[in-house]
């Protein structure tokens, strides 16, 4: 048996951390948009997705990041993706998320991110 | 290797809890055909995402249909072919949609076609709606 | 769990090289039938005895034929079925030795059958030689 | 993929040590018993099989213990078994192995076995 998926999720100061674990396919999507759905209905528009622990994406995981980063930019957030393993990388990659996504090597830079000028400065509670 | 052709063959309910268990079907059987790691990482994604398409749009999401993935291989080349009984399409009636295009219509479907084709370095439909619809994927056995 | 029956199916060449890749397609299927850890292993031990046996002795290590395994669960039993085309035998002929005579004797082999028939709820042959060799196995679903 | 099969082997004394690691079934038990012919045939009949890495074993592979053991235990020797998994030792005990074989929790409890009383005495160079 492959490892199952699983999800947890953090905060980090404003920011929402959520830890993707095993594989995102059509069958674990749902709960990884349900877990984003959740942080914009909780008023967290600022996520990073650590995928550190992610073996496997497939495109029904993609489109998850593809249907929310658009409205969390428009609230002045967005998802930062962080420690891709090599294979999701470059299934990342090969579609162009990386022109479109901001994806960095560590958690802590992915949440840093948030500050930097260029990034949005609305802070939540 | 010998050059003996090998086939394998995987039927499963049509549905998306069984998508691990092909994936590691086709891993084994790329590592098997002597594909390197990357190139079975490739293959396990052009034929989960093949898969995927079959069990929500041809059956939609109906788990008392099956999903049929059949694989053969030589020294040179290695063929999958993913059959159902569904529906039907027209594939070249899909047209492609750029990923920022995607992202601004807050899509999140659309990119599993794209995939399939950039990762199999054959790819071709065959499609008979409610009787037999294939999709036939080939890749290459590089040297190394 | 639905009350629905599933049926799954993999082909693959008569070769101890595929042993692996059927032991995955077990233990995917037993854990989805709802098997705990423990039922799932003397699953996989069972089948992976099942088709070796079939793999060296209905075939003779003839790489050209197919193994076909059948499996089904509802919510109360999983069927597992091992397939093959090969010679047959009489399976009340095959006298079950002691470990210790086993030993004795130097032998390397003598322990398949019977591990089948411990780690399985159900066993039972079906020859035809030849035309269609049959090993029905089934495990209860044990609820937690 | 499952993990492949891998074997190595070393000395502790006069005592050769293989360690398994994988699984262990009709298509890599061959491996295992080459190696162990070849340790008779280097003249080392104290043997330690290590199984700590190992996660699988059908009966090809407890058939390779079951064939060794007697002449062995002929030429003063034996073949000690240490570290098992809980699923390797549960299909080791089905079939009564602890009852026949020598098995110990570690690698240095497994060596440390054949200097005991009741274990062979003839050394070997
Ligand atoms: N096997 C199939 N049977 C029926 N329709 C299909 C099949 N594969 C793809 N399609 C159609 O082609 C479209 C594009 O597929 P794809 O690029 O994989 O994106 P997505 O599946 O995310 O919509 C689907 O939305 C569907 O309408
Ligand atoms: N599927 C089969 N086809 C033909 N002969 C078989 C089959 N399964 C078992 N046998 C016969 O029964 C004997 C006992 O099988 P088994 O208990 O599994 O031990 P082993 O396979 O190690 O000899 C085999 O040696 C073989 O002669």
């Amino acid at each position: 048996m492959p490892n199952p998926f699983a999800l947890t999720k953090s905060m980090e100061g404003d920011v929402a951390v959520i830890s993707l674990d095993g594989y995102l396919d059509a069958h674990t999507a749902p709960q990884f948009e349900a877990a984003i759905q959740d942080e914009m209905d909780g008023g967290h528009t600022r996520i990073v997705v650590d995928c550190a622990p992610l073996t496997y994406i497939s495109s029904a995981g993609l489109g998850v990041f593809m249907s929310f980063v658009e409205e969390l930019r428009e609230q002045d957030g967005d998802i930062k993706i962080c420690a891709l393993q090599p294979k999701v990388q470059s299934t990342f990659e090969v579609l162009g998320f990386a022109e479109i996504f901001d994806i960095c090597d560590t958690r802590q830079e992915a949440v840093a991110r948030f500050d930097e000028p260029h990034a949005a400065t609305v802070g939540e509670g | 290797m010998t050059a003996l052709e090998r086939k394998f063959t995987l039927h499963v309910p049509s549905s998306t809890e069984n998508l691990a268990m092909i994936r590691e079907f086709v891993s084994n059987i790329g590592t098997q055909a002597g594909l390197d790691a990357r190139d079975v990482g490739k293959l396990e994604l052009a034929v989960d995402e093949a898969c995927a398409n079959v069990i929500e749009h041809a059956y939609g999401n109906d788990t008392s249909k099956d999903v049929v993935i059949r694989a053969t291989f030589d020294a040179d080349e290695l063929h999958i072919d993913v059959e159902d009984t569904g529906r039907g399409f027209d594939p070249t009636a899909v047209k492609s949609e750029e990923l920022d295009k995607l992202v601004a219509a807050r899509k999140s479907g659309g990119l599993g076609m794209r995939l399939i084709k950039t990762l199999m370095d054959e790819v071709r439909y065959e499609i008979e709606p409610g009787r037999k619809n294939e999709l036939h994927m080939m890749k290459r056995i590089r040297k190394a």
